[in-house]
């Protein structure tokens, strides 16, 4: 009786598959169909923001802000689902259709809750902290090229741009670790910042890589120039280890399983953001996934060609592979064990950091000749 | 210029893991001392959860206590269970039926198996592999099921008494069983290729806790613990109970005394626990499943214990009797109190994460500990 | 009558108030007096090498206090039990905690429910750190027969009397 | 990774751990599409219990004798190692039953002893299972929140024992009243003999004085 109630041999698994291909597949018609859409109706307000440059920025600043919140959304809702599924479970169901608006219920919820700062906090760097990471989360999402034309700001050296943006996050974290006068929180922002500054070598190394193979900075260059062949199709030979390599940095960037420590649920209770609630504890949340946007954004731009594909528009194309590549993190996120920290310390400094040093002297090798 | 260690020293850090903590399972509180991440000593501190649960026992007839146990080791009721009710036969001389052993014998190897579950969920949970423990909590669900079909409750059994097993199987209790013994080798198979091989769970297993042979045996561990160090002592082959001197099975015994080796006897153990199973519902006799104790029991004066292999390891109910309707002292040797006492000699020198793998390893129980 | 017996008669034959020899169990009843010569001499004796402390408790019978250790030989997987029997006005004994270092917690339990003190025990000076299943600052011994609970009036604080 | 002391071949052990991760992302993705999802949505789907599964107590009623089963001989109030039960009598005897049934489910461990104890299958657990609540109190059920029927059959319960209790009553007091006539009678009858015999012994008195007392309207 039971066992069958736990166990239903129902068709109503595959069905659900097959309605979200068939979803998808209608997103993915309508995205192809976008450029027949009358765009050119549009270019008076275009015109109008192109005259006034301080007030485009801003309604960039303000478009960027507000879509990575609503994606971040999107992505929270999703990686609930996926990690529910993955683990045979359902996910969130209750609010909306399967679920679909939990997180903005949640976020409501996380707004009207109470605001605690906890006695013998460092209120000031307590009430920082949650900004200093939020905003260099949302700046380096700035030079991220969505399409040929859709760039918050074309910075020439914007590979380097985002990386030592990214970088100061950490700040936000230690000062979260720190303010918030919590053992736990204490280890878990020190190792942030240990994390963080060691894994960002190997990264920038790779990123050096395909900067020397594509001479130059900028991320919209490095796209152009893949045009046709994606890097990692292109030097295969370097760019698949490289790929591995920046991947596995950006995990550890991002704080997701493996190397998750900084937030270790079952050593550090939270690691740094253990006392924050609220608003406060969103901004975070909202910040670790822009960060993930971002890295497996840059990860696109780098080996996988950016936007370029075929039949879809560009924009569809570089969220498609920024998407499946935050798939593909959920799907170790949700399968590996987590690192110790000093093995994890060991695992760059070993063997990441090497391996991209001599990756990168062969890239040169490869340049040069 | 030269720094020698000595002029930089900084005082180091008290951190109070528990009682409210993911990793504790239960209310255990460590007060560990920080250099660091590496702990320089561990003080354990228990007693949260003490209920007086042998005091109470003290105060009501024999057969009343019997549903006290269950609140022992809430994961294995039934071994609980059992415990007491053979120092309770002892002590007044009762005789099991034949069929009320063998399912005894069954029911508490399909707790093991639930047990064992919990424990692998926990233990992989802790090390960060969270879909791990929704897998096994979806078998345990399934265990769960079978026990409410013969017991009627799904955590707190009471369904191992004094002088045997109140009811019979349920209708059809042996194909459900046979059914889900069958898809679980598959399932048991599949944890083992998420889990023993995975090269992060290795290192974060292998070498770490280590427990040596003389430590074990001069700690009482007991149990997979014991039989993780090199130690074949398993109760149900050193002193078999009920029926298990006709069961075939094997002892697992690694001899590395570190968490995977632990983790190693335990989901070896699962596959052993499924054999006694399969062997119980096969060679099952008909018959009674139950002594009749008198309605007044009273136990001449003396005093009795029974050892019993739980899923922790050995469990024995000490009980004095004056001749009363009461006993005068219960006592339960709960294989966590001692593995818990492990800890202050265990963790100095291994950093904070692997505190988390070490306590999951012992797969304590705080019900059993604080009584 | 097993070798072990016999082997433990030959050496402590006087200090063995009772014993009862059997296949796989020994029981054996001391004075307190002779509990640490006696058990020294199991822990170290190879022929009788009972290195494992499988249980320890004490009861109260209204008189006097009996401890009871449960020990298991791991080399020929016998059981010996002992038996000490304390005077209830003052209950004191050695500890055997360096012997058995699994001991160290059950006698702070038989302290923190008997009052029983162990001698030589690393927690002895401090009563607060000797409690182990109950509160620091609990006070009395509630497993002894006349321990007479006060309820406080307070359901979360159980019944001792606070002020 | 671990300390690589020994002499590892670094790439061979960068394959195996590459190789381990794959597995066990195979095993989670086989789950994700392969396996069936086991979540019930528990308020909105209820999840079915065993035959023999122990939730909350009923008392049953018994159609045919239009009463509850229990006679209020308190056993299972002394089976219970909480106290959970408290009765209140009704009568005594065989037409003997309870008025008021409490328990106190705050206390209850549901262990089954009550049950087994009841030798007139008066008390059963139930599989109703949704027993928390706001108010203490309200863990506290009554007569009438466990007996099969509820109000309704409490009270036909309680009108059937008083009913035959009456009867009892009437019978005893007939009975009584039967007996002390049937004895006085007896007793006149003798002192009649008595008188007869005293008065004339004559011979033809043959007719002995019935023993037996006249039959008792049942």
């Amino acid at each position: 009786m039971s066992m069958q109630r736990l166990h239903p041999r129902s068709a109503s698994q595959a069905r659900e598959i097959l309605i979200g291909v068939v979803i998808a597949a209608l997103i993915l018609a309508a995205l192809s169909a976008t450029p027949l859409l009358p765009w050119h109706l549009l270019d008076p307000i275009r015109a109008y923001f192109y005259e006034r440059p301080l007030l485009n920025n801003l309604a960039k600043a303000v478009l960027l802000v507000s879509f990575m919140a609503v994606q971040c959304l999107f992505l929270i809702w999703m990686e609930r689902k996926f990690a529910g599924w993955l683990q045979a479970r359902l996910g969130p169901m209750h609010v909306g259709w399967k679920g679909v608006l939990q997180t903005f219920a949640d976020a409501i919820k996380l707004l009207l809750k109470e605001d605690i700062i906890p006695a013998l906090a460092d209120k000031p760097m307590f009430r920082l902290a949650p900004y200093l990471v939020f905003v260099p989360a949302m700046l380096t999402l700035m030079v991220l090229p969505f399409s040929p034309n859709l760039v918050g700001f074309d910075y020439h050296l914007g590979a380097l741009f985002a990386l030592s943006i990214s970088t100061t996050g950490a700040l936000g974290i230690l000062a979260a670790g720190w303010g918030a006068n919590n053992k736990y929180s204490v280890l878990g922002g020190m190792r942030a910042v240990a994390q963080l500054l060691s894994y960002e070598i190997p990264m920038i190394l790779i990123v050096l890589c395909v900067v020397t193979l594509k001479n130059t900075m900028s991320l919209t260059q490095i796209v152009e120039r893949q045009a046709g062949l994606w890097n990692i199709v292109a030097h295969p030979l370097l760019m698949i280890p490289g790929a591995l390599i920046f991947f596995s940095c950006a995990l550890a960037e991002v704080y997701r399983a493996p190397f998750d420590l900084p937030e270790a649920e079952s050593e550090l209770v939270s690691g740094f953001h253990t006392e924050y609630s609220g608003m406060r504890f969103a901004i975070f949340y909202i910040a670790e996934f822009a960060n993930n946007v971002f890295t497996a954004g840059f990860a696109a731009i780098l080996f996988f060609g950016g936007w370029h594909g075929p039949v879809l528009p560009p924009i569809a194309w570089f969220t498609l592979k920024t998407l499946l590549l935050i798939f593909l993190m959920m799907w170790v996120r949700w399968t590996l064990p987590r690192l110790r920290i000093d093995q994890m310390m060991s695992f760059c400094w070993k063997l990441l950091v090497p391996a991209s040093l001599i990756l990168f002297c062969l890239t040169a090798l490869s340049v040069v000749w | 210029m030269t720094l020698t260690t000595t002029e930089i020293t900084s005082p180091g850090m008290t951190l109070n893991m528990g009682p409210q903590h993911p990793s504790t399972h239960g209310v255990l509180r460590l007060v560990v001392e920080l250099d660091g991440e590496i702990i320089q000593s561990c003080r354990p501190v228990i007693g949260y959860l003490h209920r007086g649960l042998e005091k109470m026992m003290e105060a009501r007839p024999y057969r009343h206590n019997v549903p006290f146990t269950d609140r022992l080791d809430y994961l294995a009721s039934l071994n609980s269970n059992l415990a007491i009710a053979q120092a309770i036969e002892r002590i007044g001389n009762v005789t099991v039926p034949e069929r009320g052993q063998y399912l005894r014998v069954l029911l508490c190897e399909i707790n093991r198996l639930a047990s064992h579950l919990v424990f692998l969920g926990t233990f992989a949970t802790d090390l960060g592999a969270t879909t791990v423990f929704l897998y096994s909590f979806r078998e345990r669900e399934r265990i769960l099921d079978l026990l409410e079909a013969m017991t009627g409750a799904r955590l707190t059994y009471n369904w191992i008494r004094a002088g045997g097993v109140p009811t019979d199987l349920p209708e059809g209790f042996g194909e459900r069983l046979t059914a889900f013994l069958d898809e679980f080798q598959f399932a048991l198979d599949e944890y083992d290729r998420l889990l023993t091989g995975n090269r992060i769970f290795r290192a974060r297993c292998e070498g770490i806790g280590v427990i040596s042979r003389e430590m074990a045996v001069a700690y009482g561990a007991s149990g997979p613990v014991a039989r993780g160090s090199g130690i074949a002592y398993d109760i149900r082959k050193v002193a078999p109970y009920d029926v298990y001197d006709r069961m075939e099975f094997d002892v697992p015994v690694y001899t590395e005394g570190d968490c995977m080796a632990r983790y190693r006897v335990r989901v070896e153990e699962m596959r052993q626990s499924a054999r006694i199973i399969r062997q119980c519902l096969r060679e099952m006799p008909e018959g009674e499943t139950m002594a009749k104790l008198p309605k007044i029991f009273k136990p001449p004066p003396g005093e009795a214990y029974s050892r019993t292999e739980s899923p922790r390891g050995e469990l024995s109910c000490y009980l004095s009797s004056d001749g009363s309707m009461n006993p005068t002292r219960v006592h339960f040797r709960a294989p966590s109190f001692f593995h818990l006492g492990l800890l202050p000699a265990m963790l100095p020198g291994v950093k904070v994460a692997d505190v988390i793998a070490i306590l999951g390893s012992l797969d304590t129980v705080l019900g059993e500990v604080d009584r | 009558m097993s070798a072990i017996l016999t082997r433990i008669q030959q050496q402590f034959g006087e200090a063995l108030l009772q014993a009862q020899g059997g296949e796989n169990e020994t029981r054996l009843t001391v004075s307190p007096d002779a509990l640490r010569p006696l058990c020294e001499t199991l822990r170290s004796d190879p022929a009788l090498a009972f290195g494992y402390i499988a249980d320890m408790t004490a009861r109260d019978t209204g008189e006097q206090f009996i401890l009871w250790y449960r020990l298991v030989s791991m080399s020929s997987l016998h059981t010996l039990i002992l038996t000490v029997a304390l005077p209830r006005d003052h209950p004191q004994v050695v500890s055997l905690a360096d012997l058995w270092p699994g001991l160290n917690w059950l006698e702070r339990e038989c302290f923190d429910l008997f009052g029983i003190r162990f001698a030589g025990h690393p927690d002895q000076e401090d009563p607060a750190r000797m409690r182990i299943l109950l509160p620091e600052d609990w006070e009395g011994f509630p497993f002894r027969k006349d321990y007479a609970p006060v309820f406080s009036g307070n359901p979360l604080h159980g019944p001792q009397e606070t002020n | 990774m671990s300390a690589t002391d020994r002499k590892v071949n670094v790439l061979l052990d960068i394959l195996i751990s590459l190789r381990s991760f794959l597995k066990g992302m195979w095993v989670t993705a086989t789950n994700l599409v392969a396996r069936e999802k086991v979540t019930l949505q528990y308020p909105y789907e209820k999840p079915q219990v065993s035959p023999r599964y122990r939730g909350l107590f009923y008392l049953p009623f018994n159609e045919k004798e239009q009463r509850l089963n229990c006679t209020g001989c308190t056993l299972c109030e002394q089976a219970c190692p909480t106290k959970v039960i408290s009765m209140t009598k009704l009568g005594a005897g065989k037409h003997g039953g309870v008025s008021e049934f409490n328990m106190d489910l705050g206390r209850c461990m549901f262990c089954n002893l009550c049950i087994e104890a009841c030798p007139f299958d008066a008390i059963y657990m139930g599989s109703a299972y949704e027993l928390a609540s706001y108010d203490r109190d309200a863990s506290v059920f009554r007569i009438e929140d466990l007996a099969q029927g509820g109000k309704r059959s409490v009270e036909i319960n309680i009108k059937t024992i008083s009913e035959a209790l009456a009867e009892e009553e009437k019978a005893k007091a007939a009975k009584a009243k039967a007996a002390a006539e049937a004895k006085s009678a007896a007793d006149a009858k003798a002192a009649s003999a008595a008188e007869e015999r005293q008065a004339a012994e004559k011979p033809a008195a043959s007719e002995p004085a019935p023993s037996a007392s006249p039959e008792s309207p049942a």
